[in-house]
């Protein structure tokens, strides 16, 4: 400092010195070191969603089925890794002069510095939980060549193409440039509509196109069944563990999508994040178990509690939160949570009544709840916060200013693109990966269980030891010891 | 600071002083550029301190999964989807009772001002703009850990509605207050109030007391009143049984991931009570805590595990370990240190470890004498650790850490007092007066609660729903639907068969080709 | 701080320089004020890094869950309970030993001076005030995970005692001598050393060699003094079987589990060793680390399972996906850029985790050929990726990255040498050096040291016990009570009939009300 400052002008040198405090001692360096740790370890939670969504969906398949559900989540970590490092960041944010797609940084090739790599590796814990949405709903008869190619397909293309649009600074919905759409620009702070709607929309298209799981809807000649047959889950603990899991991992989903700590608003938004994800989990998972357990007692007369409700309940406020969390106050929370909770339940009962057949309910889950989410932004965001949360303050939610539905426009007009898009390419894709007979694994595969057909053996063994052989044990222990008695 | 940051200090001095004296000046810069310095690294704490809150948070609500596998793997088969729910429960009602009146209760509009007060009456519903929302996050975590110890005593045979009842009451209610107690500045037992319980307050950094030895009181107090699972003490026909019954838990995996995933938890649950990371004497503080949780935990397991082997020896003949025993002697060297964690050198951390895994032991082995049924001896684990955690508390504090941690070293623990020769009770008196508050809190409020529930019929469910597993009876059926090899296997033969003949094929087409 | 904080800029500098001139004052405003940003900035700096071990330790903590899911998921039901007690006691005992001798031997009392010395000499039982905690509780962690690789290999068939003397000796002793070497400023291949060895030192950032091929070279020697299990390569009369026989694990979930856990604790493992993360180029470096641990993680996973399925489709005309080639692919890729994460490009990560995929493979079957017994293939994944992992530091390291990460880059990856046009073999050279000497090391000292527990009958179970398990010949019993489905069923037809009852009581009764 001293070289660069004529001490001889006292006001110039005081102006600088002054104006600089922070240059000169190294403290802009504690913020980014700081920012990037965040995100370090906000990447690291959401990453561990990926063992959630594991365990979530192979607990709610049937058993022999396990090991093929449990190595396409694995697989969708290591190819969306894959997939978004090649092509899916650089069409998400590259710089482009188009709204569409961005058109550099493929293999981050652009990144030199700190927060360009953390910044990847943030994005790409995301694009894998976008991909790995889908992987429940086609459970049990997937193949997985397909599966592969749509992963990575999802991850290298599909999605990335959303994310420009939304959250690039170039994209067309953005809120994050000088003059966005009707002034505001699609609100969605952590992805209900840009993580959660694709994969649920990209789920549900390929719900319809694989059909369901024999034995579901129609019975062996192919006749609709009167009472869909319910395939129960074959692990509760499993996925409890998974639900937790994922819970576990919004709170690097959500407050990590502030992208920053080392300054007050980004603290206070994020710390208001991991409040509002509570809460709305809280209220969802309660909501959807009581309703579903008031609706069941009316027809059956007995009061009893449904884990799947509960836990969907749960996971359903999660998304729906995931795109106001910033912007809405903690009741807003509750109250979206609530509604969460209620969407699931109809959305899941919808899908069944379309004889639309989703093993682990991702689509209510997902696809439903995140458009709710995207919704409710445009209900209930809250101006101040927008403001400290870095949004436009232009245009609020709906219940805050009744006579300004600018935001809601905006947000209905994200969740029509999202569903368009997606709609529009995922159809064709899947239905080509069905003409080309590699989409659904053959019948007899089927009944089998794809553990036994194309993974070498069931995923569990729990044969015990031979009882021969503990009697032996015991018998020998029993005279050389003299005190044991043979059980 | 916006203006700070729009303005050059020298502009808005100048500004200010156009015509001021040099003096005036100077001393307008030099306020300036100190005030901008404060302030940019006010910025900075700020973030770090709720990043840290975030961080121990989320690692606190990962315990929740630990006690639900924990829970799980440590009860039968046919109760399991029971006991999940639960635990599932416990962090969403838990969670929604924290946010109506919990905090509230516990936190809410605390003052400097040195008064004793009961309760909080602020904050309710998070109305206000006074709080510190990750403050709050760290201890809703805090608060649902509360109700699922208990979740694990009374599994197997608690109906779904009592404990909805309690568990919302607990958090929402009894929990709080003791919180109030010993953490908010005007708890009487807090040594953050300006004129504490005998000018010390009580020692207990993350929660031996209000989150542990409490839900281990409440376990208790439901366990009476329950009574035991059937066939645990008692025969079919109600006659008392020679040797009680052993249930063991349906699977040792899930129960051993419940404990590594407290044990990781727990470095979110103990560091994170500095609530600030922003400064070097609190990152000190937090680096000590997460070495002594380490090495106490370490030392319960060892304690226990080689005690029981040793014990047992002596009976069988045999070296068994004994896989329970083992992760409840860790778990109830970590609940002991959970309390001295920042006042206690790293040896003593080893030696509350060792004598916590022998409390549990013998905590565990009372209840048995009792015919207390604890499902997965929770009890001993946070009842007993908790008790002694607070102790040792008392026992073990050095002045040195004490100053670190508190800002004050004029009561130490016990042994260093002797160390100062002056053998002074205050410290362990506090301690002990603070066992004996939650003890009498909780059974004063808690006892009546269930035996009123139970008067009620909302509590045990019946013989019949016992005996078939909850699972089926509320929950939908069974846990798991793990079918036997055999028949698996049997459905893929006609498979194997017909991808013989297509390799067989296969073969043939590529001899012919050659 | 202090001084700064009592007393305002000005004050202190007029004080100084009551006659000085108009420069001289300002100048010391000035000095003063940058002194105190650089005392607040180091004070939040302090508290970061703080943070940071913490946050790193309890990541790496977690890797335990991980190896202990892994390994129950690997193996036998009969011996799940065994191999998880195994996985807790390398916490707690490998945690006592680290805290007794392991800190002490690896790191204390390493000063700055050229010096190279064998082994550390202070700080044991943490004594001493000059030990940062919080790296002390970093480097217990990865401590641990050095003792868990080994239990995979040698489960179902080790006795407890021979566990629990080879885990102590391996965490207080030989694990220590290594870390010493290549990360204390006195190890003689560390690039910390003022003169390391051909003035280049060895580059392994995180433990590729320290701690992945230290623990997989003494798991190899223990699978070899060891033996294969009952029934894996020979018959019941002791004759080598023409095919061997698969044993595999029970539960791929609890595996599959077990690698996310492992995924996850890796980063903790990887971006924390740069021990800080409040600096700008901390960061950058962290960064870079995270994500070129997940590329080679994915490369990995992604490379062996299709070259597995490839070969296998060329002998039985079926496309089969492997899970635990899949998922151990990518563990060996993970261990593969543990070493060069900081030092390499992303795209040399992706080689890297392809490379290492194979690298597994071949020493799966390898190890196979041999006949030694590997019961979770930790020896292919750990020994085989640790030692590819060093070599790839030699090859792909980059000067701009040496120079961020190191702050040296006068000797590069071999082919940045060629880029240079020199050739010179010096990194690559002292990376080999490192492998000859963990190697010479652990071998040396744990060969001898299991083939004495083996003389001494404190190695292998004997063959009754092996039939029967672990589980029930030492640990009370089986580590899973999943009682069959009829049973419960049939328990519960009781109560479904009470239910239609009380249902048709229900209907009447409103049919009547009507």
């Amino acid at each position: 400092m001293s070289d660069t400052v004529d001490f001889s002008d006292a006001d110039a040198f005081t102006a600088y010195c002054v104006a600089n405090p922070l240059d000169a001692s190294g403290a802009v360096c504690v913020i980014e070191g700081l920012d990037t740790f965040f995100l370090l370890f906000a990447g690291a939670l959401v990453f561990m969603m990926q063992a959630g969504f594991a365990m979530l969906c192979a607990g709610s398949v049937r058993q022999k089925n396990v090991k093929n559900i449990m190595l396409k989540n694995l697989l969708d970590a290591c190819g969306g890794a894959l997939g978004f490092y090649t092509l899916g960041y650089g069409f998400s944010y590259g710089a482009s002069n188009n709204a569409f797609i961005g058109t550099s940084d493929f293999a981050i090739t652009d990144a030199s510095s700190g927060p360009d790599y953390i910044g990847f590796f943030f994005q790409f814990a995301f694009a894998a939980t976008a991909a790995t949405i889908v992987a429940g709903t086609v459970a049990e008869r997937c193949k997985m060549t397909a599966y592969l190619c749509y992963s990575f397909f999802l991850t290298a293309f599909v999605y990335p193409v959303v994310v420009h649009s939304i959250w690039s600074s170039d994209g067309f919905l953005t809120a994050f440039t000088d003059e966005p759409f009707r002034g505001v620009g699609m609100i969605d702070f952590a992805g209900s509509g840009v993580v959660h709607m694709t994969g649920g929309a990209t789920a549900l298209v390929a719900a319809i196109v694989l059909g369901p799981r024999r034995g579901r809807f129609y019975d062996e000649d192919g006749n609709v069944l009167e009472t869909p047959v319910t395939f129960p889950a074959h692990s509760v603990a499993l996925q409890i563990l998974g639900t937790f899991i994922l819970w576990f991992g919004w709170y690097g989903f959500n407050p990590g999508s502030a992208l920053a700590i080392a300054n007050p608003d980004s603290a206070a938004t994020a710390a208001l994040c991991a409040v509002t994800t509570t809460l709305a989990a809280a209220c969802g998972c309660v909501t959807a178990m009581f309703f579903d357990s008031v609706m069941d007692s009316r027809v059956t007369g007995e009061v009893s509690y449904d884990l799947s409700m509960a836990m969907n309940g749960a996971l359903g406020g999660l998304v729906a939160i995931t795109a106001g969390c910033s912007v809405v106050k903690p009741w807003a929370a509750c109250v979206i949570g609530i509604v969460g909770g209620l969407v699931y339940y109809f959305f899941s009962k919808l899908l069944i009544k379309l004889k639309i057949d989703d093993a682990v309910d991702a689509i209510p889950v997902h696809f439903a709840n995140g458009m709710w989410g995207v919704i409710a932004v445009g209900l209930f965001a809250d101006k101040d916060l927008q403001g400290i949360a870095g949004y436009s303050q232009a245009h609020q939610g709906w219940f805050n200013d009744f006579g300004d539905l600018n935001l809601l426009l905006v947000q209905f007009c994200g969740i029509c693109w999202i569903c368009g898009w997606v709609f529009a390419v995922m159809t064709p894709f899947f239905m080509l990966l069905n003409f080309a007979g590699i989409f659904r694994v053959d019948p007899l595969e089927e009944e089998v269980g794809l553990d036994i057909s194309h993974h070498r053996g069931t995923a569990y063994d729990l044969e015990p030891a031979k009882q021969t052989d503990v009697e032996e044990l015991m018998e020998v222990r029993a005279s050389r010891h003299g005190k044991v008695e043979v059980p | 600071m916006s203006e700070i940051e729009s303005l050059s200090v020298f502009e808005s001095c100048t500004a200010q002083y156009t015509t001021a004296e040099l003096d005036n000046l100077l001393q307008c810069i030099s306020d300036g550029s100190a005030e901008a310095t404060a302030a940019a690294a006010q910025d900075i704490s700020t973030g770090l301190d709720h990043f840290y809150l975030i961080y121990a948070g989320a690692l606190v609500f990962f315990m929740q999964l630990g006690f639900a596998m924990l829970c799980a793997g440590s009860i039968r088969a046919k109760n399991v989807k029971n006991v999940l729910l639960w635990n599932l429960m416990d962090s969403c009602g838990g969670g929604l009772a924290f946010w109506v009146t919990g905090y509230a209760f516990a936190y809410g509009g605390e003052d400097d001002s040195p008064t004793w007060t009961f309760i909080g009456y602020k904050n309710f519903f998070l109305m206000g703009d006074d709080v510190n929302l990750s403050y709050w996050f760290f201890q809703f975590a805090f608060a649902c850990a509360v109700s699922s110890i208990v979740a694990g005593t009374i599994a197997e045979r608690t109906q779904m509605k009592g404990y909805l009842f309690y568990s919302l009451f607990l958090v929402g209610f009894v929990y709080p207050v003791v919180a109030h107690a010993f953490w908010s500045t005007n708890g009487f037992l807090a040594n953050t109030n300006a004129e504490p319980l005998w000018n010390s307050g009580a020692i207990d950094f993350a929660g031996s007391g209000p989150v542990h030895m409490l839900g281990g009181v409440t376990a208790l107090m439901a366990a009476i009143v329950l009574g035991p699972r059937l066939g645990r003490f008692h025969d079919d026909d109600g006659q008392i049984l020679e040797v009680p019954n052993d249930i063991p838990g349906h699977s040792t995996p899930l129960a051993i991931l419940g404990t590594f995933a407290l044990w990781f938890g727990w470095y979110g649950f103990n560091p994170g009570s500095t609530f600030s990371a922003s400064t070097a004497v609190a990152g000190e503080v937090a680096a000590l805590v997460a070495v002594n949780t380490t090495l106490a935990a370490a030392a319960g397991a060892i304690s226990a595990m080689f005690t029981s082997t040793y014990f047992n020896y002596r009976i069988e003949g045999v070296h068994t370990y004994d896989v329970a025993y083992t992760m409840n002697g860790l778990l109830t060297g970590l609940v002991a240190i959970t309390a001295p964690c920042a006042s206690v050198d790293s040896w003593a951390a080893v030696v509350i470890g060792i004598v916590a895994g022998w409390a549990y032991l013998a905590g565990s082995k009372l209840l048995v004498k009792l015919r207390i049924d604890d499902a997965v001896d929770a009890i001993p684990v946070h009842l007993v650790g908790g008790m002694w955690g607070l102790i040792a508390a008392g026992l073990f504090s050095t002045p040195e850490l004490l100053e670190k941690a508190y800002g004050q070293s004029e009561h130490v623990g016990w042994f260093y007092e002797w160390g100062r020769g002056s053998g002074n009770f205050t410290l362990i008196g506090t301690q002990l007066i603070g066992i004996l508050f939650i003890f009498g809190w909780t059974t004063a409020i808690m006892y009546p609660f269930f035996w009123l529930l139970n008067v009620f019929g909302s509590l045990r469910v019946d013989p019949m729903e016992e005996h078939a597993g909850m699972d089926i009876s509320r929950h939908n059926g069974s846990g798991y639907i793990i079918e036997k090899q055999d028949k698996l296997l049997d459905a893929s033969t006609s498979l194997h068969q017909r991808r013989s003949i297509a390799l067989a094929l296969k073969t043939t087409e590529k001899a012919a080709t050659e």
